[in-house]
């Protein structure tokens, strides 16, 4: 058991590689990928319709301990402001059994 | 010119569920098609028409005539999107035309297989080399469009840095899935000629009529739920997309006629022109240039371009290359 | 009557993969076919029952007499969901005994085409516009139940306000998905005629009972799950959900011999009265009355009533009608 | 970054629009939304198998201010009374790059 | 409205019917179920492409009160240890309509 | 032997779309499959494989002859995880060998089918019994695996505890999905010989190589997705991958011509014996050994053996086999 930063991303799945490299980039090896999700947001509606992704978000959640939130973030944020896409950091209690 | 053409072709099963498809999404209905069939179908689709195209260049050989057509689809892809541009940057910002400007120089497979099935059903024959002029014309307009915005001065990753090379990019263009799944049919189908075409005959051929008809019942509910984000483009946008292509079939039939190309060969070339992609393109372009608007390049590509092409623009063309050829 | 039918019925695929299905869910094997297949393959069915229904139509013509069972379908469309809701009562709250009753009173669209594959094993003919009947009775029953609810007081949003308005719910219960595609496909069918079903039949009839007992596999894999929620029904729901239909096929029985209509169409009339909607009733039922207990309504029509008509049912109704009409 | 509540909602699929519409109405314009879902709650088993959506769930991510919730509540939870359905809040900090 | 945990396990699916019937064990009649998802983790990579579920994780969103959390984690931590995956545990509000 | 069956194998429409998926995944194309789709067409492959091979079953009738491959089969199917437990034991921990045991012991069906459609290109019969070999086949090396792992003190829930019983673990792996559709549509088509042929024959016949085609594309991605994960097993396990199937084919081989099997079905059992399972073995052992390193067990079969058997294995069986029985 664990205390960890709960993080939550949404990003459209075309961009979704870019922020799998960026957790590895930051030494984040666990996370969960949930792909062919829908949504709304200031790019407007996320159908999940189509014959390709475009119209895709892929979820990630991941987990990092508090101290290297800031580092993460820093890096995160730029890319989000770039491709769209929303994040959200929580708290939570990690087991591993 | 004749005018009953495009009744005909109304009313074929393919058309007519495309438009069922769409009536369904205006009327209300919940309709659907699970998005892994649709995807299944059209790759499906990918497929056969690059076997088909394959084995037709084994069965003709590769003359040199061949590559006129070739040569001129790859231009225009290059070219095209430059016009666009062009035209597109009075009102837009660089990265919105050139999302735009990309997707009107590539071009659309399901319009190109409905031409191809509109000539079956008139009885007109084609080069499988058109298949191959079609996978050839895909990807070059996504490298002018993110050229077009480097040279003025926006990059992938926005804030001028870390920009993919240009060598990554083209790689990533030229081995998009579909792309890739229609040039490596085609391969298959070109080497395996006869004996392959048996092989897959009976699944890739003989349903396909009724396979491209279930897709295009689903390609209309996906194009008729992007008439509401027209709203955002405006009478400008969406007259580009209807006149744009007018245009650029115009001139595809001119040059057919200079290269001295067969009917069913014009026709092809000519909707390769006038289409807009909606698969590949829009997929690179969220990625190569993210600070344009998808709900600009999708829409008007899928939902007026598209329908367009698919009801009306393929007999006109026909109709006006029967008129001139003859 | 001859009872060697049902032996017959029982020794084809579509049964007998119906019944490994069952069964491969009983002895708890994790066999499963994902849901975006179910939902393609129950869409392949009624894109291909409503063309072949419309292209037949458009050999045979619209003579009145095609009009008589039309007018006895939709009749019983409203009646049985009526005389089903008097009977449910008894026992059940007012909003089960209408999701109970609208479930009764519309049809099942694969019991139906199981029907007109048994028809074809036999070498039976029917009429396409009983495809029509099974269209035009699907949703009736969906507006007498919602009616039956308000008339006893209960709302879609419950606490009495903000109800459906009534025009909204009629189209709603005609835009349903599977419906608008059966009818869609039967107005393509009916329109295209020979030459439609030329460019479709290899998709849509030469794999028919192929795909038919695949997809009798997975109803009979997801029937099964759903027998262990019918303990929650008790003996009432049980016996109602065989008896109720053999009821109505009597009924649809008679009145075929009332109306002189031929062998293959009074079957066909017959498993649309005695078949049970899983489809369309209880996707709707779920929205306009959100209140009734779908634990209920769905286990009694997939897990009872269905497998009951597929097995038993068909066979035991056309013995019983050459019997009475030779 | 924001504080924001992080509301999530379970609600089976073919009501999900009532509540999506319930978002737009309250202004919350972003939202992500999984769909063929499955679950088990009082209304019994949703096993997500079905030839239609009526045994599946869709999962509803969304956020507002704090000051939003009150209001999002009163008007929800009549609706879920009705058709059945858990909402979770917690509380997150939301990044948009 | 009640106060509660808000616990979430991702597990490869395979397994997951053994999470659910612990689940019904410690009496947890409510849960919800995304299958089909991906992942990272010490296991490798979960790519969810398989012909089978076996690079499939589901997640599994359930909540209880926490006076019953310690059982449940005592209970699921074992077989976490034996068969991989990750358990969260966050505070959260419920609200049932 | 003639090795100019490995050219005419690796030209044939699947075996180039296998390569041509392992292709797209190593040069980096995004080309990809829904997972859903992925299932289907082996269901259908399971599918149409199981009713052809009942249906030959029924032509040939149940002769004795029919009972030595069959025993062959299932002998091999307990004899061979033996021997590699024994050989992997050397290198590895109790449950990994034990799961890579299960695996090269157990089968895969789509090698079986491919070598079954390289059987009929090249037009050699094969009886209908090796399909019933194949599903008798699948599990055994389950069980032989998992009483492996206890006798070495392993179970299924670590801490010696609250282990699975033996008769609900043989009941698990006999009721695995694909081996149960296998089973039951062999059944299937063994009870309704020609007349149940007919009925699904359009479906399950005439489109299975052009399934079989697109399927293999897939496999080839996934396939090659595993490559990576390889470098983590070392090149004992690589060797194994490659070395084992070799040695079993040789037995299979010998074994055949000690028994008289027809070339057909002498090819069949070969494939069978060097074949290693990816979809029902991997499942089982996911659950019953958890403990094993599925990144080692899963890259191993995929993307080492099954690739190897299907380009270069199947035909080189085949010339030896010709060469030998000739
Ligand atoms: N407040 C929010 N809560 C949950 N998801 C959101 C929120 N805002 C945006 N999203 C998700 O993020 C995606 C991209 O957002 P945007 O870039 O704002 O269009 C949307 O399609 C939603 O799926
Ligand atoms: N405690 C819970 N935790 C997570 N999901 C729940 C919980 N209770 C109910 N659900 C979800 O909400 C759906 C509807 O719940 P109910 O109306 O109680 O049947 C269920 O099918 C579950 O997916
Ligand atoms: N830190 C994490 N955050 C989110 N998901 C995780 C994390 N670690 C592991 N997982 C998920 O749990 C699965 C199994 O983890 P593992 O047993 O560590 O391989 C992974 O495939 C991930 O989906
Ligand atoms: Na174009
Ligand atoms: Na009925
Ligand atoms: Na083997």
């Amino acid at each position: 058991m664990e205390k960890v930063s709960r993080i939550e991303i949404v990003v459209d799945s075309l961009n979704s590689g870019r922020v799998v490299e960026l957790l590895a980039k930051q030494g984040l090896k666990g996370y969960t990928l949930i792909r062919g999700v829908a949504g709304s947001g200031e790019r407007g509606l996320q159908r999940g319709d189509d014959l390709t992704e475009v119209s895709n978000n892929t979820y990630i959640l991941t987990t990092c301990p508090a101290d290297k939130l800031e580092a993460f973030l820093a890096a995160l944020c730029p890319l989000l402001r770039r491709v769209g896409g929303i994040c959200l950091v929580s708290e939570a209690v990690q087991y591993r059994g | 010119m004749d005018p009953s053409l495009i009744l005909t072709n109304l009313l074929n099963p393919p058309i007519l569920f495309f438009l069922l498809g769409m009536a369904a999404t205006l009327l209300g209905s919940d309709l659907d098609i699970p998005q892994p069939i649709t995807r299944a179908l059209s790759l499906y689709l990918l497929f056969s028409i690059g076997m088909h195209g394959g084995v037709e260049l084994h069965r003709s050989g590769f003359e040199p005539a061949v590559l006129l057509p070739l040569g001129i689809g790859v231009a225009a892809s290059v070219a095209i999107p430059l016009g666009a541009f062009v035209l597109l940057r009075r009102r837009l910002g660089v990265e919105d035309a050139a999302a735009i400007a990309a997707t009107y120089g590539s071009i659309s497979a399901v319009t190109f297989i409905t031409a191809v099935n509109f000539l079956e059903v008139q009885g007109v024959r084609f080069g499988g080399h058109m298949v191959a002029a079609m996978a050839l014309m895909e990807s070059p307009p996504i490298l002018v469009a993110v050229l077009l915005a480097r040279r003025h001065g926006v990059s992938a990753n926005g804030e001028g840095a870390g920009d993919l090379p240009l060598g990554a990019l083209v790689r990533e263009a030229a081995l998009n899935g579909p792309v890739f799944l229609l040039l490596g049919s085609l391969l298959v189908g070109l080497v395996t000629g006869e004996q392959g075409w048996a092989a897959v005959e009976p699944f890739a051929y003989a349903p396909f009529r009724g396979v491209l008809t279930l897709f295009l019942l689903d390609m209309g509910i996906i194009a008729a739920r992007r008439l509401d984000a027209l709203r955002a483009s405006g009478a400008f946008l969406a007259a580009f997309a209807v006149g744009f292509p007018l245009l650029n079939a115009a001139l595809a039939i001119a040059l057919s006629a200079l290269a001295g190309l067969a009917v069913g060969d014009a026709l092809l070339l000519t909707v390769l022109f006038a289409s807009a992609s909606y698969i590949a393109v829009p997929a690179a372009v969220r990625v190569a240039l993210p600070g344009a608007n998808p709900s600009l390049y999708l829409p008007m590509s899928l939902a007026l371009t598209f329908p367009f092409n698919i009801a009306l623009g393929i007999p006109l063309y026909y109709a006006v290359i029967v008129a001139l050829w003859s």
